[in-house]
């Protein structure tokens, strides 16, 4: 029985589709918040997966990079979160429909 | 060289745009000075260019085509900011520039004291940028944004003093009659592009095998009607004697010694194309001949000074599309290039009048001039003889050039040529007698307006001479201002450090007229009549620059034009003797035009039954438009504005209108605001895409 | 030991730091006024810290036009990749440099008159531009897919702090947070689409796909183009293509105005650099494949964005769909992936950016001390309070409108073209009609602009158009017209009759003056109460706006910064409106330059 | 002999048995914490979940022998991200449950689902039967052939063929370190009123940088290391002023 790389893909579009899923019906932005993070782990399965199957050191290096931007996309993001949702009681994101049309 | 040709362009252009942006500042006359040194400057680089070509040999070393940028690139369109320096476009751009300095020049003396003093020569200036864009332009795109900014600008300057009624409507006839040329110009330029995919002038030379046949012609016709709206040729031409409703210097510049001849320019430009049809050179031929026949009997009986020179100006013009259509083109050249210096000299001429009158235009009104303003009446007079081609002056040479190379090509429209040279003596000898020999009339006259109402003297009992106003003055008040700023301007003039001290004397009679509480004929101050001087000089002797007679030591402009115009060269066909024959015969017609004319008019001013109102009112061309395609077109209007509008139009329009917005206000509905149906969309998109990419697997 | 040998074998690439100098050189003026700012007792204030971005711009301008230069001196050959190949030096990327960094400038203008009106003197807001600027550039330049990943997230994560800046206001917030989350959400699909390309060529690198492509065919080709469709979906949700779009106006909306004007221009920018770096030029062999996918996406863009920004109050919004309608226009010249399509795209993008800052720049000094003064009301008779305003923004509205003899024509034209010649006719029709339908709701604006009604009357935007035509012209643009003309001219006729008989028809049907518009819309205010819904959607009120700020009466001040964007972006429009050449060229020339 | 190696060691991976068993493990671990992620109704929760599904992500780079990937992603995910995340949760106070059963947005979870579903299966469709880029050379350098295995080669690769984007993070921490002081620096000290009285606003206490977002309550979630908690008296009761009085409320309440 072999891992082939289909399973890594498989997987990894499971969770990417998870966390899709999850941003798509979770109201709070934190969770939602999360859930990116959870694509953006799928993709880095995928990254790896390939990286192993090709054997080519770039999937890792992508990896790497990701990691860096979701650290500073979480900076940011969790910036405005707080400076948003400071004076509210909850962090529920349908609270946000003023502008619309 | 090539940077002093792009010299010429910039320093007007440079004039305009420093006074655009500081010309109300600048003020009156430094405004006016500072757009006479960017022109004259413009000429310097001119004669530079010139000198520069000059040092080269005869032919393509001549021809010298240079672009610095790709103006606009759209598919095969790749037109650029070129400029076409030639010998053609030299000659043009030499007299433009010197006949345009010259105008500025005087323009400082004329203009003086008007309330938008520093806006005329915003326009000036800007016009002549764009008559050099025409004349320089390396390609028809660029020949034709000159067209249309020299169209603007004489719209602008025609309808300079707007308050005038009869400026304002004058100004909207040269824009619409003008349009209606242009339009034959864009069509043309697409015809032309559409068959050669070029529209620079060597490229389309180089495919003129493309234009063979009907496309040929359909170019040269087209062109044609572009140039017959812009140089006031039959159908097109009523509107320049309206376009004496501007300033009389407008009246010199721009419709009688440069952007009128721009048609013939363009034809002589596009020559190679005219030479493939010659059904189309016959239309331009006898198009013409049958103008510059029309225009000399409607010259013939008109009353006011500048509408005389304009309609002659036409029957100039005419003369030029009848050299171009005989494949004269460097007799058209020559007409052209004399014109500007003797119709230039006549408008200036007749604007000292003006001026001198207190913006009186009506010939009967005049009489005894020669008296008062000695320098005007006399570089008048040598203009009047040059125009009449009495020899050896420019006119009778240039003419003669003309009369000859019809001769030989088609001995009928000859007879019609030759008749409108009696005609043409004798209307400006008629013009001359009114105005400047006999005895005064304007006293009488000044004191009737002096005591008519003033809101009849501007709009008139007699629509042909309306009267200027200035400084925003209308009303009973209008006469008298004009009083008050002539004297005024006859005490800066001599302060002004710009008129020698002799000015004085010269004014002598206005401060006569002044003590006796009306005005009287002047002499204009220095800066108007330099220029005159200037033209006389250039009128008297331009015939020097195509003399008939072969010879090493004349200025030949045949030579000069050769590799331009290559074979097409003129006089071919006659022998020594029969030129001379013609020759005698154009001198003694038209001496036997003075002849008439003085005999005539000498003797009375008020001659109803010479003046015909079949002539007077333009063989009612205006009326006859009005007839067939005014009314028509107002009942068109108005029923479409009645019916087709509101049923047809406003029904479409606003069930479009109502569909777009119903169909906003639908989607409007799925800009729900909320944060998760927007990543829903995304999501629904991606699923779009992959399932394309499905599809494509 | 280990270490000797890992030393011996690592040889690190040649650092042609000029290569990346217009980025460092951006950033570096960020990390500068940050130094400046810490290290000095005073604070610095805005002037001198948009003054320190003007001159980091400015630098970074030169350079990029000096980098231009270098590489299109010898026929292309200069272009060259530096950093192993991560980052391409050619004519597409120091175009955009130049693009960028010139947007930084008017960007930083703007910017500083918002501060100011603020009461915010901080230099953060202008670091932030100057460094998501550097992103966009990086975009550009990318040769790798990681590359342009990181550029565009150093853009993104700038344009969301820039879009919560006034996060204490409530709209500022609402779009800095949508536009957080779906930012993040697309980020993450484009990495996804990174991930299987990277599966299906085996690299990263953009040359790479491209040579691996040419080089081998894919008999299966389904992981590539599940990566092709993802990267599409991330590159459009940065240009704002529909149905990725939806982001947009809320965002536009609800951030600082100059924000949005900055973002509107650098965002697209950026997107469709990487757009069409990736798809045209490394996946060129794949156009097959993306090109009815772009059409598609194009077509919705176009018909959304204009449609909807017709029913739109709030101008900011407006301008957003309008900005969506651009998109599809840009989109055009993508889908035609032909070298006309991809200069005509860059040339768009080029004066795009300035009319929509310009745009901008008007809508923040209109928008008031709270920047909120953006419904169509405050524009009603903007013409009175401040014609400087209001004739810039008429110049702003016309070229995005695409009139003649401003650089939207020319830039409307040149992707018309393209499409036609790319034989995508039906896309070049629908967005002929789209831009017709735009000329309507751009000059709505004029209309109100110009008109002196008083603020409760009611728009009616078709009907009027005459009446705006007729007002501008009345207005000075030509002289007899200005004070003897009342009727104006209505039929051909007139114009052919002799001119010694004045003008003395009664005129009838439509008056060509100011006051028209105002009879307009009483009667079609009075009309609207039967008629359809949408009417009375577009009557106006000025009550909703705020006691303090009052539309009628009193000038607007326009602060001296400001001042000089608008003069930028107005100059730039109308001389390359007249003559689009220089810049078409330089368009044509990036494209041929695309290493 | 180093081709020899990477042959050997690639076919011991693909196929021992064990293997299979660790991604199966893996897997569930992955999928168990994103379920807890997206189900979770509390935020905590949701946060721990995110912690397993990363944990699971590492076992698999661990399989994948990324043994340096395996450990940042635990450090850097596990030990910063998710903690920074559980930091917000309570520093909002907002760890309370959030009704998941009702659904405020109609249809929006079966058109969730829908398309979700629609888009997995569509990428595993397409990428089902692709051709993978084995035949690819491998552009950066092989992983497992190179002195110093894995980590050395990840790092040889980033300081050569992704020396650039390495370089770029710098620009990306500068932009993240500048979003999150405007985000949270000089909050309060701007009030209303002194907008308006100062417009030029040049006091430097009010906004400068250099003098730090310097109130006790200023929780800096961006730039933590920033909190210094030398806020004096004066500034904590302006912070509190302009808590209570929500600048800009004024003019929302009109719109509202």
């Amino acid at each position: 029985m072999t891992v082939s790389l289909q399973w890594y893909i498989g997987l990894s579009v499971v969770l990417f589709g998870m966390g899709a899923l999850g941003l798509l019906i979770r109201r709070n932005v934190l969770v939602m918040y999360m859930c990116i993070e959870l694509m953006l782990n799928a993709a880095n399965i995928a990254f790896v997966a390939f990286a192993e199957k090709l054997n080519d050191i770039g999937g890792q290096a992508a990896v790497f990079f990701v990691l860096v931007v979701a650290a500073a996309e979480v900076v940011v993001g969790l910036g405005i979160v707080v400076a948003i949702f400071r004076r509210r009681p909850d962090t529920t994101v349908d609270d946000l429909h003023m502008m619309k049309g | 060289m090539v940077y002093a040709a792009w010299a010429m362009l910039a320093l007007p252009l440079l004039g305009f745009l420093v006074l655009l942006a500081f010309g109300r500042r600048l003020g009156d006359p430094v405004a006016g000075w500072v757009g006479t040194t960017a022109v004259a400057g413009s000429f310097v680089a001119t004669l530079v260019t010139f000198g520069g070509m000059l040092s080269r040999h005869a032919g393509g070393a001549r021809e010298i085509s240079h672009s610095i940028f790709t103006w606009i690139a759209v598919g095969g369109l790749d037109i650029k900011a070129a400029i076409l320096t030639d010998p053609l476009s030299m000659t043009m751009a030499l007299f433009v520039t010197g006949v345009s300095a010259l105008i500025h020049l005087y323009s400082i003396g004329y203009m003086k004291g008007d309330r938008d003093y520093s806006k005329f020569f915003v326009y000036l200036n800007l016009f002549v940028f764009s008559m050099l864009l025409l004349v320089l332009g390396g390609n028809l795109a660029i020949t034709f944004v000159g067209w249309e900014g020299v169209g603007l600008c004489s719209y602008w300057l025609i309808s300079f003093w707007f308050e005038r009624p009869t400026a304002a409507s004058a100004g909207k006839k040269a824009f619409v009659y003008n349009r209606i040329g242009d339009f034959g110009f864009l069509i043309a330029m697409f015809l032309i592009f559409e068959k050669t995919g070029t529209l620079s002038y060597s490229g389309i030379f180089a495919h003129l095998h493309a234009l063979s046949g009907a496309a040929g012609t359909a170019a040269v016709l087209l062109l044609f009607l572009a140039a017959t709206g812009k140089s006031a040729q039959i159908p097109l031409f009523p509107w320049l004697a309206d376009a004496m409703e501007g300033p009389t210097p407008v009246s010199a510049l721009i419709h009688a010694a440069t952007m009128v001849t721009a048609g013939v320019y363009l034809m002589c430009r596009m020559h190679p194309l005219l030479g493939m049809s010659h059904s189309a050179q016959l239309v331009v031929a006898t198009i013409g001949v049958v103008t510059a026949f029309v225009g000399g009997t409607i010259a013939c009986t008109q009353r006011d000074i500048k509408k005389v020179l304009a309609y002659s100006t036409i029957s100039q013009l005419g003369y030029m599309f009848l050299a171009v259509g005989v494949g004269a083109y460097v007799a058209a050249i020559f007409l052209m290039v004399a014109h500007a210096f003797y119709k230039g000299l006549l408008f200036l001429g007749a604007g000292s009048v003006i001026h001198g009158m207190h913006d009186e235009q009506d010939l009967r009104k005049m009489g005894g001039l020669a008296r008062f303003m000695p320098i005007t009446a006399g570089t008048f007079a040598v203009a009047w003889f040059a125009i009449a081609g009495v020899p050896p002056l420019a006119g009778f040479f240039a003419k003669g050039a003309v009369l000859d190379n019809t001769f030989a090509a088609y001995p009928v429209l000859w007879v019609i040529g030759i008749v409108t040279a009696l005609l043409t003596a004798y209307y400006l000898s008629r013009l001359f007698v009114l105005a400047f020999t006999g005895d005064p009339r304007f006293i009488e006259a000044v004191n009737t307006r002096w005591l008519s109402s003033g809101s009849t003297h501007s709009a008139g009992a007699d629509p042909d001479s309306g009267g200027r106003i200035t400084s925003g003055s209308a009303g009973a008040a209008g006469a008298f201002s004009t009083t008050g700023r002539a004297s005024e301007e006859a005490g800066a003039t001599g302060g002004s450090g710009m008129a020698t001290p002799g000015g004085g004397s010269v004014e002598e009679p206005h401060g006569q007229g002044s003590s006796h509480g009306y005005p009287s004929p002047h002499e204009s101050p220095k800066v108007m009549v330099i220029p005159l001087l200037v033209l006389a000089v250039l009128a008297l002797a331009g015939g020097v620059l195509e003399l008939p007679w072969h010879g090493p030591d004349t200025i030949r402009l045949l030579s000069w034009l050769h590799p331009v115009f290559g074979h097409y060269l003129y006089t071919a066909h006659l022998s020594i003797a029969s030129q001379w024959i013609l020759a005698v015969v154009d001198s003694l017609v038209a001496l036997s035009g003075i002849y008439i004319a003085w005999r005539l008019w000498t003797k009375a001013w008020d001659r109803p039954k010479l003046e015909p109102s079949f002539l007077f009112r333009s063989w009612f061309i205006n009326e006859a438009y009005d007839l067939l395609i005014g009314r028509p077109g107002d009942r068109l209007a108005s029923f479409t504005t009645a019916v087709v509008e509101v049923r047809v139009v406003d029904g479409a329009v606003n069930g479009a209108a109502a569909l777009t917005r119903n169909a906003g206000e639908a989607l409007r509905k799925l800009q729900t605001g909320f944060v998760r149906q927007y990543a829903l969309g995304i999501t629904l998109g991606m699923v779009a895409l992959l399932a394309w990419m499905l599809v494509r697997a | 030991m280990m270490a000797g040998t890992l030393l011996a074998t690592l040889t690190i690439p040649h650092l042609d730091y000029t290569a990346v100098l217009p980025e460092i050189i951006l950033v570096g003026g960020a990390l500068f006024i940050m130094l400046v700012t810490s290290l000095s007792r005073k604070s610095m204030g805005t002037v001198s810290s948009m003054g320190w971005t003007v001159v980091a711009a400015c630098v970074a301008l030169g350079f990029s036009i000096y980098q231009w230069v270098g590489v299109t001196a010898h026929g292309g050959h200069s272009a060259y990749v530096a950093f192993g190949g991560s980052i391409a030096v050619d004519g597409f990327s120091s175009m955009v440099a130049v693009i960028v960094s010139s947007s930084v400038v008017v960007a930083a203008l703007m910017e500083e008159g918002w501060l100011r009106r603020q009461g915010r003197v901080s230099p953060e807001m202008h670091m932030l531009t100057l460094v998501s600027a550097a992103g966009a550039m990086l975009m550009a330049a990318a040769n790798d897919l990681i590359v342009v990943f990181l550029g565009l997230e150093i853009m993104s994560i700038g344009l969301y702090v820039l879009a919560a800046y006034d996060y204490r206001r409530k709209e500022s917030g609402e779009a800095a947070l949508k536009y957080l989350i779906l930012g993040g959400f697309s980020s993450a699909i484009f990495l996804y689409g990174i991930a299987l390309t990277y599966g299906a060529t085996g690299t990263t690198n953009l040359a790479g796909i491209a040579s691996y492509l040419s080089r081998n065919i894919l008999l299966h080709d389904g992981l590539l183009l599940a990566g092709m469709a993802l990267l599409l979906v991330g590159l459009c949700f940065k240009v704002a293509a529909a149905p990725f779009h939806l982001w947009a106006p809320d965002v536009y909306q609800g951030s600082p105005s100059p924000a949005t004007g900055y973002m509107a221009a650098v965002a697209k920018i950026g997107g469709f650099a990487a757009l069409l770096r990736i798809f045209v030029s490394a996946l060129g062999s794949y156009r097959a494949d993306w090109q009815p996918a772009i059409w598609v996406i194009a077509a919705v863009t176009l018909v959304v964005g204009a449609v909807m920004a017709l029913v739109q109050t709030d101008v900011k919004r407006m301008l957003a769909y309008s900005s969506i309608n651009h998109a599809g226009f840009i989109l055009l010249g993508v889908a035609a992936a032909s070298t006309a399509g991809v200069s005509a795209s860059l040339y768009y993008l080029f004066v795009y950016s300035f009319m929509v800052m310009g745009s901008f720049a008007v809508v923040s000094v209109v928008g008031g001390s709270s920047d909120d003064a953006h419904s169509l009301a405050s524009y009603r008779g903007l013409h009175r309070r401040s014609p400087w305003l209001a004739w810039t923004l008429t110049l702003m509205l016309i070229a995005q409108a695409g009139i003649p003899f401003t650089t939207g024509f020319m830039a409307k034209l040149e992707v018309l073209t393209a499409s036609i010649g790319a034989h995508v006719t039906w896309l070049a029709v629908v967005a002929m009609v789209t831009a017709a339908v735009a000329a309507f709701f751009y000059l709505r604006v004029v209309l109100l602009m110009f008109s002196t009604a008083p603020a409760s009357g009611g728009v009616a935007p078709m009907e009027a158009i005459p009446a705006v035509v007729g007002a501008m012209s009345s207005a000075g643009t030509f002289p007899g017209k200005a004070s003897y003309e009342d009727g104006g001219p209505s039929e051909v006729g007139e114009y052919l009759r002799v001119a010694d008989t004045p003008a003395d028809y009664p005129v009838e049907g439509v008056a060509y003056d100011i006051g028209a518009g105002y009879r307009y819309d009483q009667r079609k205010g009075a009309e609207g109460e039967d008629g359809g819904d949408g009417g009375e959607e577009l009557v106006l009120h000025g009550g909703e706006m705020d006691g303090d700020r009052d539309s009628g009466g009193e000038a607007i001040y326009i602060a001296p910064s400001v001042g000089v964007a608008m003069a930028i972006c107005a100059c730039f429009t109308v001389f390359f409106g007249i003559i689009p050449g220089p810049l078409t060229t330089m368009a044509h020339a990036a494209t041929m330059l695309i290493r | 002999m180093t081709g020899f190696l990477a042959i050997h060691a690639s076919a011991m991976v693909a196929t021992t048995l064990p293997d299979a068993i660790v991604f199966a493990v893996a897997a569930l671990i992955i999928l168990a914490g994103a379920v807890g992620v997206i189900v979770e109704r509390n935020p905590v929760h949701s946060a721990l979940g995110l912690v397993i599904a990363l944990f699971g992500v590492a076992l698999i780079f661990l399989l994948l022998k990324d043994d340096f990937l395996a450990a940042v992603q635990i450090i850097v995910y596990a030990g910063a991200i998710v903690v920074l995340f559980l930091f917000v949760i309570m520093f909002l106070g907002v760890d309370k449950r959030e009704v998941i059963a009702r659904e405020s947005l109609r249809g929006q979870r079966p058109l969730a689902l829908a398309l979700v579903l629609l888009a997995a299966v569509g990428i595993l469709l397409l990428g089902a039967g692709a051709h993978y880029a084995l035949g690819a050379s491998a552009a950066t350098g092989t992983a497992t052939n190179q002195p110093g295995g894995e980590v050395a080669a990840l790092g040889r690769s980033i300081f050569t063929t992704y020396l650039l984007p390495f370089e770029a993070t710098a620009a990306l921490f500068i932009i993240a370190i500048l979003g999150a002081v405007v985000l949270t620096k000089g909050r309060g000290t701007l009030s209303q009123e002194r907008r308006e009285d100062s417009p030029a606003g040049d006091e430097p206490d009010d906004v400068s940088m250099s003098d730090g977002p310097g109130s006790s309550e200023d929780l800096d979630v961006g730039a933590g290391e920033q909190v210094e908690g030398s806020g004096s008296a004066g500034e904590v009761a302006s912070v509190s002023t302009s808590v209570v009085r929500v600048p800009g409320a004024t003019s929302q309440e009109v719109e509202e």
